[in-house]
């Protein structure tokens, strides 16, 4: 191996070395400035994460896996998931055994280390004898091989997205579209300069065979700079014009990992974590089809892929729109790729919003509530019962309370079981503060938080009994109720069945069971109603269920989407579920309940009116 | 087929019973006392819901009913009850005997001026829904100045569910044509703030609420829960207008442009002359009583004697239609067991 | 404004007023209000036109006010009105003229319930016979004295000496009437003209030469009602009342406003005062007020009589512009004299309002 | 002077002089503002009413008579439960309604 030219530089470097030199500019300054707006004490936690030795592995553990080989869009589409590795991993070894080769066979490399390991090639002579390296040889035209064949892929996906499991794509900006085309050709591009050079330079199966096509009609080896030129060329537009592309979501997607892991949540709207989100967005439109708003086409542009490119582009007006249309099912967090919040980043986005007055709930007086709900406080020294049952409080909800049948059957089936229960909200009660919270309005919800918090802990109850999941989720995490059980009532019907408290008959009916947004994807319940419906009949499954189970249309998570607007996506929810002909769809949540009974052609009901029917 | 069928009343429900009865192959007489056909209808410009031209319908109801005998100007001077026929003097001299008598008399409508407080006839800016009828088909009136209407008002029920005006009955049409006339005016006076000034609404007709709802939401037109109290004329000559915000409950006053009454129906008293004529009873609302109001209402307690239409009480025109078939119908059946 | 549609509903309010022979009762307060008044009418009727109008010292107040506040039930109200109407059946009248309006509305009033349960009147006649000893037949006509002066509006035109048109212009005087509630809102049909569109003061107007105008808020109470006037804390809520009409008249710019009832040209005149006290406005020309009279006092200097003779110094509200409009002459400075020529206290001047 | 009473202001709403910029504004935005049939059935429903007499169906009105002092204080207690937009019956989306009047009315006006 020997170096062709002395002074080991020429001019086609320039484009190259000059793009990768913005690119890492301005990565650098935006993870300083990123950092820098990370509230203080997310910053700490930051630092501490990094040399934290389990963090540390899991960060790179997770930057491997997700970044390079894109294992979760593997598991949800092989070929796409081949098409993601094959660019990423692909690439990523060309530039790892790129700088391998450089330093075996170079010396005193200098500011030639920026531009050697790409254009190698160009700079050496190697004779077959000379070769030692055929191994590094073959590695280089092998991993070429495979980022040009998911590039192949890249192209066809273009044109046939079906094939790769997506229904929509997104819709690419002119900027993308110039990144994508100028990254599409790198890699042809690089085949052909290394093919020219391969009679000096050597090659492997793919260059070295090229070259002798070429030669056949090409021998002038003048015809090899414009092709290093080209290459260059390419590599350099991309870098240029990467920060404003969705390719940005390459190097910030490193940082988003370390960020996640360090447990860091969105707290500004649009910077830190949320910025890092927004950068992250590959604009893959996996979103697209996970939108239950998608079956009205109109809303396209307002699934979680679009609200990251318009904050990039801090169009105030469409984040706002789109930010206040969403129903905040989760279903797009839950799919995202790379971990973008869609329903946080929106909330995040509505905090920010500028009211010129609000509502204050300091006037409630909640001592009649208090007196209310006191079942379980034996006498006026607030002295709790010492029965040994389970002391109750049921939380009906706003919601639960248009559906008197939920709150009816849940008491039923907890008379059947023996348990002793007091309902917090019977003639009405105070909001949980979910909706309020997801309007964006956190010191009115956390105003409410408080309220009900007060009536809650002087109940005396060791257990609140929730059936909405609007509420459970909040309960779940804004509430401090020390000493009290927080549950969803099928986590605690299961609990009555599995422990023997509550017999179920079952009948010979098929039930479909819909996960709720709040309580699937928001809480993490799914098994618990899928064993009492077991229990009570036989399950049948949506096909799609659990974490990409539909909503219902009728979340309050949209603040602007109209009633008519909504009935589509109902009946795409309705389709979704009786795919396996389910003779009764059951739910767990009151709104979903009421939203489905609208237009539903079979029984809609809720799993406690299930058990109520057949337990005893 | 040479049974003399008389109708009385040349409006839409005489000249539908008319085809329906010429078609079965009789030559009924119609008798009108004015000089045209169509009655009230032939007045109107659009009929909701889905404004079709009245003219139109009156038109397409007199080409079906050319062939039967026709007296306009022409009332009737007296009826003579013989052993099983009438004996009918018209005004032209021309005496019928008949076995068979429709009354297709219709309504009247109610005179606004009757409704002292809301000044028609008396402030310039006020008219009924009849008067700005004959605006949409002339385009004639000096109280509708097109270069200032800035505010228009409806009131509701003049002279409908108002013992005050011996009236106490819903005119049924008025709630659904003061909100037909509210969306046309909003058409030729975009700008223009147009209230309603209700006590009820009752959309109980077909497509009714939707075009409420259109009159709502595409057309802005405010409606005020409250009975108009008191009218009163301004320097300018425009009308203030007093009523109660019920929903609210505070009194509201508005000055208006134009105020248009809804002016109801009440019964004709020409059908009631007819009806003493024929010892035909009248019910307690003033309209003619039929056999049952609910089973029978085209028919008189006397036989032979028919009703179509208004004579019995408010109707929409597709009721009054109706019934003017199935009195056609009744009236054929009837001379078939005559027979 | 169409004017032949007032014609219309005109004619068909017209009642029957006999021209002579009618039982007089006074008003409670008008002789404290416009002293005048009363006495000019009988002056007009029995003196210049020689009509029978008998009167009795033995009558007393028919019970309206009382009855108005909800202080005295009905029956006594009642009672009270078949005394009266058992005085003027003593003195051989079958026609009853009131001087009061609310008089006049509570007599039809009771007259109208007679007639639905009249077994009720039974029982008054019971409770008179009771009380008293007296019997009464019911009047044949009853009318408010506004009624006979509208009937011998044009005699009294013949005999005018001025007429209702400034001197100055020769325009027709603007004039604002003012009807008072209890006239005709409770009974149309007994009103002259009706309810809506009372002519009884317009035909007066109308008559002797001025111009009637027509504002929005004609048909609104003066503000009296007698408890807003006669609890203290609701007063302010009277004189809104008034204040609501004066905004209303106020671009007509009347020269002058002409009552029927005795609560209605006192409060128009004194609270034009206090709303010149409180609010700095006023509503005539020059910083006076617009002078309201009532219908004889207005008969009386369309008559000629000595403006001063028939108590128009009164008045809050200077009535000498007006007159200087009339063209009518009067002495300064005799307005304050007493019939005995002795010189009665001057009022102190009011701060805002302009007075003579 | 002091008379111990005054003119006290008219209670009537005159229609005329309702200042109705903020509604046509907040019309653009919630066009189904106008929808409302005071059926009530918000009120009805709403657990702010018990507290600040809250009802959707009266702050439209409010709005519309020019009472917005009455509208905003109404407003406070709201939780956005959104139990009112679930019982519309003409399908008003009333918590964005609210939220829109929140950001287009201010609470200290006269």
């Amino acid at each position: 191996m020997r170096e062709r030219f002395l002074t080991g530089y020429n001019d086609f470097v320039l484009p190259f070395v000059c793009g990768m030199i913005f690119v890492l500019i301005y990565c650098l300054v935006g993870l300083v400035r990123i950092i820098l707006q990370l509230p203080a004490e997310d910053r700490k936690r930051f630092f501490i994460s990094l040399v934290t030795p389990k963090t540390l592995v899991k960060n790179i553990k997770d930057i491997f896996l997700k970044c390079l080989i894109h294992v979760d869009i593997w598991k949800r589409n092989k070929l796409l998931g081949y098409m993601h590795s094959s660019i990423a991993f692909g690439w990523f070894m060309l530039i790892v055994v790129g700088h391998i080769e450089v330093m075996l066979y170079t010396s005193r490399l200098g500011l030639k280390a920026l531009y050697y390991p790409i254009f190698f090639r160009y700079f050496v002579a190697e004779t077959e004898s000379t070769m030692k390296g055929s191994l590094i040889f073959f590695l280089m035209d092998f991993f070429l091989l495979v980022v040009l064949s998911g590039i192949a892929l890249a192209i066809i996906k273009r044109v046939r997205s079906r094939l790769f499991g997506m229904r929509r794509t997104t819709n690419p900006s002119f900027l993308d579209l110039i990144g994508q085309y100028s990254l599409w050709s790198i890699f042809p591009l690089r085949l052909l300069a290394e093919s020219f050079t391969a009679d000096i330079s050597g090659g492997s199966f793919l260059t070295k065979s090229l070259n002798y096509v070429f030669t056949e009609f090409l021998s002038n080896h003048a015809n090899m700079l414009p092709a290093w030129w080209a290459y260059s060329c390419a590599l350099g537009i991309f870098f240029f014009v990467l920060p404003f592309t969705r390719y940005m979501h390459i190097p910030t997607e490193i940082l988003l990992i370390p960020f996640r892991n360090a447990g860091i949540k969105i707290v500004n709207a649009r910077k830190g974590f949320a910025k890092a989100q927004v950068y992250s967005c590959p604009s893959c439109g996996l979103c697209i089809d996970a939108c239950p708003m998608g079956v009205l086409k109109g809303n396209i542009k307002d699934t979680t892929v679009y609200l990251n490119r318009q904050i990039r582009r801090n169009n105030e007006t469409r984040i706002e729109e789109i930010s206040d249309k969403c129903l905040l099912c989760g279903k797009c967090t839950a799919i995202c790729p790379v971990g973008v919040e869609g329903d946080k980043l929106r909330i995040a986005q509505r905090a920010v919003r500028k009211y010129n007055f609000g509502p204050d709930y300091s006037n409630i007086d909640v001592s009649e509530e208090i007196q209310r709900c006191n079942k379980f406080v034996t006498n006026q020294n607030n002295i709790v019962s010492s029965s040994d049952n389970e002391k109750v409080l049921y939380f009906g909800g706003c919601m639960t309370a248009l559906t008197p049948a939920i709150m009816k059957a849940t008491g039923s089936v907890l008379e059947k079981a023996g348990i002793e229960f007091e309902i917090m909200d019977k003639d009405g009660g105070i909001c949980c503060g979910r909706p309020m919270f997801m309007a964006g309005r956190f010191a009115q919800a956390m105003q409410l938080v408080e309220k009900n918090t007060e009536i809650i802990m002087s109940s005396g109850a060791d257990t609140l009994l929730l059936s909405c999941p609007i509420c459970y989720k909040i309960f779940l995490e804004k509430y401090h109720l020390p000493g009290i059980e927080i549950i969803h009532h099928t986590e605690y019907f299961e609990r009555l069945i599995l422990s023997g408290r509550l017999k179920v008959r079952k009948e010979a009916v098929r039930y479909v069971y819909h996960d709720p947004c709040e309580l699937g994807r928001g809480c993490g319940v799914y098994e618990q109603p899928r064993t009492v419906l077991s229990a009570a009949g036989e399950l049948v499954e949506a096909a799609k269920n659990r974490k990409e189970s539909i909503c219902c249309g009728g979340s309050l998570g949209s603040l602007t989407l109209g009633f008519e607007k909504r009935k589509a996506m109902t009946e795409n929810a309705l389709n979704n579920l009786v795919a396996d002909s389910p003779e009764r769809i059951v739910t767990a949540c009151p709104l979903c309940m009421s939203t489905f009974n609208r237009y539903a052609d079979r029984p809609v009901e809720d799993i406690a009116m299930v058990l109520d029917r057949t337990a005893y | 087929m040479k049974e003399n069928i008389v109708i009385v009343g040349g409006g839409i429900a005489g000249l539908e019973a008319a085809a329906q009865l010429l078609d079965l192959g009789y030559k009924p007489i119609i008798i009108e006392k004015s000089d045209h056909l169509g009655g009230h209808v032939a007045d109107w410009n659009c009929l909701f819901p889905d404004m079709s031209p009245a003219k139109d319908v009156v038109s397409s109801l007199i080409a079906r009913s050319a062939e039967a005998n026709i007296f306009l100007n022409t009332e009737i001077s007296f009826v003579n009850k013989l052993k099983d026929s009438y004996n009918i003097m018209l005004s032209n001299g021309i005496s019928i005997i008949t076995r068979i008598l429709l009354m297709t008399t219709g309504f009247s409508l109610f005179d606004a001026s009757k409704k002292e407080e809301y000044g028609y006839g008396i402030y310039d800016q006020v008219m009924t829904n009849k008067d700005l009828e004959h605006w949409f088909n002339t385009g004639d009136d000096k109280r509708i100045n097109n270069s200032a209407m800035n505010a228009v008002g409806f009131v509701h029920c003049v002279g409908s569910r108002d013992e005050k005006a011996r009236n106490p009955q819903c005119s049924k049409v008025c709630c659904i044509t003061a909100i037909k006339q509210a969306i046309e005016l909003k058409q030729k006076f975009p700008d223009a703030m147009v209230y309603c000034f209700y006590m009820d609404l009752r959309m109980f007709g077909k497509k009714y609420e939707d075009f409420y709802i259109n009159a709502q939401r595409d057309y802005g037109i405010r409606f005020i829960r409250g009975r108009v109290s008191e009218v009163g004329e301004n320097i300018d000559g425009r009308v203030i207008v007093k009523a109660e915000d019920t929903l609210s409950g505070k009194p509201v006053k508005v000055t208006l442009d134009l105020l248009v009454l809804m002016a109801g129906m009440v019964c004709n008293p020409d059908s009631t002359k007819v009806a003493n004529m024929a010892s035909l009873p009248i019910d307690s609302d003033g309209f003619l009583k039929s056999r049952d109001n609910v089973a029978d209402i085209i028919e008189s307690p006397k036989d032979g004697v028919f009703y179509a239409g208004a004579c019995t009480g408010p109707k929409t025109v597709p009721e009054t239609l109706a019934e003017a078939r199935a009195a056609a119908l009744k009236i054929y059946l009837y001379i078939k067991g005559l027979e | 404004m169409i004017y032949q549609g007032k014609q219309k509903i005109w004619a068909d309010y017209q009642k029957e007023i006999p021209d002579n022979h009618w039982f007089y009762v006074r008003s409670c307060i008008r002789q404290n209000f416009f002293p005048g008044a009363e006495r000019m009418f009988m002056e007009i009727s029995r003196n210049l036109l020689g009509k029978d109008i008998f009167e009795t010292e033995n009558h007393t107040t028919c019970g309206g006010i009382a009855y108005h506040c909800d202080t005295i039930p009905q029956e006594t109200v009642m009672t009270i009105v078949a005394r009266q109407f058992a005085l003027m059946t003593e003195a051989g009248y079958e026609n009853y003229v009131a001087s009061c309006i609310t008089s006049f509305g509570n007599y039809i009033e009771i007259l109208e319930t007679w007639k639905e349960f009249p077994e009720l009147e039974t029982r008054i006649r019971e409770l008179l016979w009771k009380a008293c000893k007296r019997e009464f037949n019911k009047p044949k006509y009853v009318a408010h004295a506004s009624d006979l002066i509208y009937k011998y509006r044009n005699e009294i035109a013949a005999r005018a000496k001025y007429r209702l048109v400034d001197r100055h212009t020769g325009e027709p005087l603007r004039a604002v009437e003012h009807i008072g509630c209890h006239y005709a809102k409770m009974f149309p049909s007994r009103g002259i003209g009706g309810a809506e569109y009372p002519y009884v003061l317009c035909g007066m107007i109308e008559s002797w030469g001025g111009n009637v105008i027509d504002y929005p808020e004609r048909r609104h109470c003066c503000g009296y009602g007698f408890r807003q006037y006669h609890v203290k804390a609701n007063r302010g809520y009277s004189i809104s009342n008034t204040y609501k009409k004066f905004e209303s008249m106020e671009p007509y710019h009347p020269d002058f406003i002409l009552t029927n009832c005795p609560g209605c040209p006192y409060f128009m005149d004194r609270w034009q005062y206090v709303i010149a006290e409180t609010e700095g406005k006023t509503y005539g020309e020059n910083g006076y007020g617009i002078p309201v009279l009532t219908y004889e006092e207005l008969a009386s200097l369309v008559l000629g009589y000595n403006p001063w003779d028939i108590g128009l110094q009164l008045h809050q509200v200077a009535v000498e512009p007006l007159l200087d409009k009339l063209g009518i002459e009067y002495d300064p400075k005799e307005k304050y004299k007493g019939l005995n020529e002795k010189e009665l206290m001057r009022p102190e001047l009011p701060g805002v309002l302009r007075c003579c | 002077m002091d008379f111990g009473f005054r003119i006290s202001p008219s209670s009537a709403i005159n229609l005329d002089k309702v200042n109705l910029e903020k509604f046509e504004e907040l019309h653009r935005i919630e066009p189904d503002v106008y929808k409302c049939m005071a059926c009530g059935s918000c009120s009805s429903t709403c657990p702010a009413n018990r507290y600040s007499g809250m009802s959707i169906r009266k702050v439209i009105l409010a709005l519309q008579r020019g009472k917005e002092k009455e509208a905003v204080a109404m407003m406070r207690n709201c939780m956005l439960c959104g139990k009112c937009t679930m019982v519309c019956p003409r399908g008003i989306n009333t918590r964005h309604l609210i939220l829109s009047i929140c950001r287009i009315y201010e609470e200290d006006v006269k």
